[in-house]
């Protein structure tokens, strides 16, 4: 009836437990500490490099089908994995988008063909996928999208502008949300697009830390195949908020400090009410992501769970970040080597922006307890 | 060896739960203010075995584990149950744990005597705060001095009563000499049983905080003001939103704060289930009567049985500056996301 | 254009700090520390006698006429001796409600006789007054009151029931809110009603720190005079929303938890964050108050500011209530000797809900500074 | 003698706001993330007479009291203005108290050479995070060893740039023995010098809250999503009303506290200011950000200019531990709320 009902404890197996020591012996090779700049979570450095090594350990596309070359494993191994790579900062931004939601899309709604087209490059991390959703006009009212896609010669031509596109500019394909006919929310198709198809224009907007993986993409007159088309014409806004959904309650909602997280947790002088929150709070969300992937795994869709978890997890990040700052004090410029804390500091709203707002997450989510009590 | 799969008893909460909503209504909750625990209920759970889920058959318990009485506190803090369900299994856990056990069909509290002193089998000293000492009829106190636990009875003597701000029993025992005692040697030390209370006291908020949630989005969706359902407005959802977080995140810890229990000390998981259950437990005593607005701030509507209890109980066994500090301490011993990543006993071996 | 741009700094004057001291010295001899059980602000205890001693002082009814026994001062002066009274936990509830509320209004849209008939007695002590506003289905809709009065006999005749009408128990009136047609909100008139008036029925309704001043009033068949309307018939709406709003600024909204601050400010091991917080909030709103005080003196109406200021301080209330109890631990029951932070915490929910709830003022905020922003 | 109507200078403020309005668009601000202190900008600002406004005239300023320099700080932090007027400020200030001017026509910043040594009329040391110290002619340094303040020039050589979260220079300096440097005897202390600042930083910081504050608000009437302007939902409003509240307690608290400081160390009063600004500049960078949504996120929008600010101000003359701890200590000295009551000195005679 309430959500918890559905959240029971579970913890790793003794195989999972070898999964994740492995990744660890691995990355301590692969990726020693002071090798790489440590990034915020999801939001870390690209490294296709990276991501192909990655992909040969068979540690990308993990839940993908093993006929289109992913794992066939479960959502914990995925989890596994991702825990290990995110509390590192490590340069997962080539992959993560393909990995984590792009992937899992093809594999669910896309064509004989899509699969086999894409996902055997997913999983072995050469494609980087990025979203094209958010256009000036709408951003968290996707209903309001309006770049079109038009029926022309057996296929499609696409006009329009997607704004707030992170990694575009290194993206080999971009899973864009088009208007294909008028209808708010039955009119809307998404579309697989190459990014060197003629008329994509792609033009970095800098981002609040002087980043520059914050996109603009036009379509000018962009033809494509009717193979392009991802699941049916008309149903990208539920293939859209499907794909969302299950995202929010993953262990990226509530990792992007990490790296700060154990460096302030190491000061013998850290606030102890603030530490002692933040811990607890790590374990208690670590043992929620860990559920929710356990549902997935026996089939279920928690979706309103996951939306519990990504509002308050997301907040709990930005009031981390916060109490560190507090603590630690001046603010030097991101891109120093010292400059962590700032991009976090900078990045830290985004964090209740991206992938549903807190507001909108919070009407999701009452709606759905509404609808509960009234059932 | 417990598994991934190790999980509540289910049944068990159900059959709690379903047995305290018929026998336990807000009437007989708020009679217990005036009236002390009420006998018949308490002999009723009794005889159903919940005081004693958790407690081995051997020492006259029903057997299971914590996380069983974790299911049985939850399930009766749900119906604000006036009963020292949680004190009971403490003093029956010392005395199983020192070969011991509580005499049957009694009602049982529970005591740290750091001042008692012990002579030639007799106990002289104060205790303050002892809860439901009025209406129990043994009081199991720790001895930490000599490593000892005593079983105590005709204490009634040297009692002043006293109350929480739920308005239940928290008594002053003043042991005399005078009282029938017996002393047993025991392995329990303060902190253990502190670690015990603590993570008694997070599921029974546990419970409480469910009980919350449900009553102020029932009330929310039934209330209408500017003519329409209060729930349907964003600065009431945002409320809701916080209850049934509050509910499920605490819930989730106490669940695997007690099966971590179960094979270790689990320091760092019972004080960060406490923590999330005290902290919790204040914002959403704030928002639901918030929510509930001036009806939720009188004793005729039942709210207050529910968040009454949220105060009392996020204020003792583990809070404030000491519990904060004592986890801080361990999160800062080691690396800290490794130590939760690996879900093991990080915070003792390193 | 923006709320601040109206408020400017001020502090006493030579004269003011005269009354100040004047104050102090008369209660530390009236009211010694240890002589009263200290309140919690305006919830604080009843006590006539004391209230008949303040209005002796001439420090009750201060900003009423002379010429009805008012002290014809200002607002920053009343204030003076509120912030002495509160901040002691003073038993101003007999006079409180009269001499912050009923008596300014009465002043405002009384008659000659109603002036004369009521303002000296408050200005005396004399009298206490209820507020009869609320109904089971009109709490912060006002709108939706439905207890009523119909023109009866060349007077009207009043039914219905009101609710949370603190201090009713001992109030000589009760200043209500009824419906006088069916026009939402320009059919509401507000009546003063002698408490002994037969068919006036009191009974208290436990509040939740078990104490008795919260009462439910009914009105079976209650015959007023046609004098005992205040101000138009039909206008009670504005006057009662025009009556709340400056309230809204006062000092009360930030002093209810001002014993229980004191003592722990005096504490060595008090969380340093949180009394800093504390400390540097009580200042502030201090100021605040006292700025408006001054706007109110200069003939403004700063309503918005008011409410602004009550959104906030309010909840900076509980907050310090919520810390302290945090850091003091067990709470004991609220009638022991040592329970004034058990009331605390039970009563600390109702101080963002009287006098229109945060989310009502929050709403109320923002459309005026819309408002503000399409002149 | 200042009375209960000490005020601000409104004319000054309105002022400095429109010429800051007029020459120091958002393009002019980013535009000095790279280019350093627009010159222009700052021989402009220099004419009229703001940089050493609340100087007295008989040390080259421009006369007025603190309450003028806040009103200046205030009016120029509105457009983010990339100058050193604070720097330059106290600069001056130090060098007035010490009997001392500024060169005229330059551009000066401050420091404290804690670890300066000086040896026969030179300095040698370095000292970190001086701010804007690659675009200052003069840099003035406290050196507290001494007493002394010291007016050095030429000191380019051994600087070493950085810039802080807002894109400004924090550079770190290295005297060598080779500049030029002219010492007086100075009676300002660190402290004196600090509370200065702090005062100082929160009156910038309350400019910065008004401008993210109106840009918030004009963004929220104008964004349409569901079909009508974000501000009129409720979750929305509450950050809109957040912010004002922001600017409405941090611009009174900092005028309060300069009032006082005319009179006496005021350090109360400044601690105070400091704290909420902080606090409410964190609490509001967050809640712009979230009205805002992605487009705020950008630098192509202007809303990072003021509160990449706040963040930058915020941890710098007066947070976390050190100013909590100090304000805490005061206010646990005398009975608090009688001290704010009295309105008086009364942390320094308890």
């Amino acid at each position: 009836m309430t959500p918890r009902a559905a959240l029971r404890p579970t913890s790793l197996t003794e195989s999972e437990r070898a999964l994740q020591q492995q990744v660890r012996r691995w990355l301590a090779d692969r990726l020693p500490v002071g090798s790489h700049p440590p990034g915020l979570g999801m939001a870390a450095a690209a490294d296709p490099v990276f991501s192909a090594d990655l992909g040969a350990q068979g540690w990308l596309g993990m839940s993908l089908p093993p006929e289109y070359g992913g794992g066939g494993r479960t959502a914990v191994e995925r989890q596994i994995v991702v825990e290990e790579l995110l509390s590192r900062g490590a340069p997962v931004a080539y992959h993560w988008v393909a990995d984590r939601q792009s992937g899992p899309s093809i594999a669910a709604v896309g064509s004989e063909e899509q699969k086999a087209t894409y996902l055997p490059g997913i999983a072995r991390g050469e494609f980087c996928f990025a979203i094209g959703m958010s256009e000036p006009g709408a951003g968290s009212d996707l209903a309001a999208v309006r770049a079109r896609a038009v029926p022309a010669d057996g296929g499609w031509r696409i006009d329009g502008t997607k704004i707030w596109t992170s990694g575009a500019a290194w993206a080999t394909h971009i899973l864009g949300l088009f208007r294909t006919s008028d209808d708010r929310h039955g009119g809307l198709t998404q579309f697989i697009v190459d990014t060197r198809t003629p008329g994509v224009g792609i033009a970095p907007i800098t981002f609040i830390d002087g980043s520059k993986d914050f996109c603009e993409v036009t379509f000018d007159n962009v033809v494509l195949p009717s193979s392009a088309v991802l699941g049916e014409v008309g149903g990208g806004w539920g293939q859209n908020t499907g794909e969302l959904a299950l995202e929010r309650g993953g262990v990226d909602r509530w990792l992007s400090p990490a790296v700060l997280v154990d460096e302030w947790a190491a000061q013998p002088d850290a606030d102890s009410r603030e530490l002692a929150l933040a811990a607890a709070s790590l374990w208690a969300f670590r043992g929620m992501s860990l559920s929710i992937a356990r549902m997935v795994d026996t089939g279920q869709r928690p979706v309103q769970l996951a939306a519990l978890v990504k509002e308050m997890a997301t907040r709990f990040e930005q009031d981390t970040v916060e109490a560190v700052s507090r603590w630690q004090g001046r603010l030097p410029d991101p891109d120093e080597p010292a400059g962590l804390l700032s991009r976090a500091v900078l990045a830290a709203p985004s964090w209740t922006i991206r992938g549903g707002t807190t507001e909108i997450l919070r009407t999701v989510i009452a709606k759905g307890m509404i609808r509960d009590v009234h059932r | 060896m417990y598994t991934a799969e190790t999980s509540f008893d289910e049944d068990l909460l159900d059959a709690v739960i379903q047995f305290f909503a018929d026998q336990c209504p807000p009437a007989v909750v708020a009679q217990a203010e005036s009236g002390g625990v009420p006998r018949p209920l308490w002999s009723d759970a009794l005889a159903l075995g919940f005081p004693m889920v958790g407690i081995d058959e051997a020492a006259g318990g029903s057997g299971g584990t914590v996380l069983d009485t974790v299911a049985v506190l939850r399930g009766a803090a749900r119906s604000a149950a006036p009963l020292p369900l949680l004190e009971h299994s403490l003093a029956a856990w010392l005395l199983a744990r020192s070969g011991g056990e509580l005499p049957a069909e009694t009602c049982a509290t529970v005591a740290v005597g750091d001042s008692v002193e012990v002579t030639g089998g007799t106990l002289r000293g104060r205790i303050a705060d002892v809860a439901f000492a009025v209406d129990a009829d043994v009081l199991v106190v720790l001895l930490p001095e000599t490593g000892q636990v005593a079983l105590v009875q005709d204490f009634a003597d040297g009692l002043i009563p006293g109350r929480d701000i739920a308005g239940m029993d928290r008594d002053l025992v003043s042991l005399t000499g005078a009282e029938s005692v017996l002393l047993l040697s025991c392995p329990v030390t303060t902190e253990e049983l502190a670690l015990r209370a603590a993570l008694l006291r997070a599921a029974q908020l546990s419970g409480v905080l469910q009980a919350v949630a449900e009553l102020t989005l029932r009330f929310a969706v039934q209330r209408e003001q500017f003519g329409a359902p209060i729930a349907t407005f964003q600065a009431v959802q945002a409320h809701l939103v916080l209850l049934a977080q509050a509910e499920a995140t605490v819930g989730l810890a106490v669940e695997r704060a007690a099966i971590a229990s179960l094979e270790r000390p689990a320091a760092f998981e019972i004080r960060s289930a406490k923590l999330l259950a005290n902290e919790f437990a204040r914002e959403a005593a704030r928002a639901a009567h918030q929510v509930h607005g001036a009806i939720g701030m009188t004793r005729e509507y039942p709210l207050h049985l529910f968040t009454r209890r949220l105060h009392a109980w996020r204020t003792v066994d583990g809070h404030g500056p000491d519990l904060e500090r004592s986890l801080a301490d361990m999160a800062g011993r080691a690396p800290l996301l490794r130590g939760i990543l690996d879900d093991s006993d990080w915070q003792a071996t390193r």
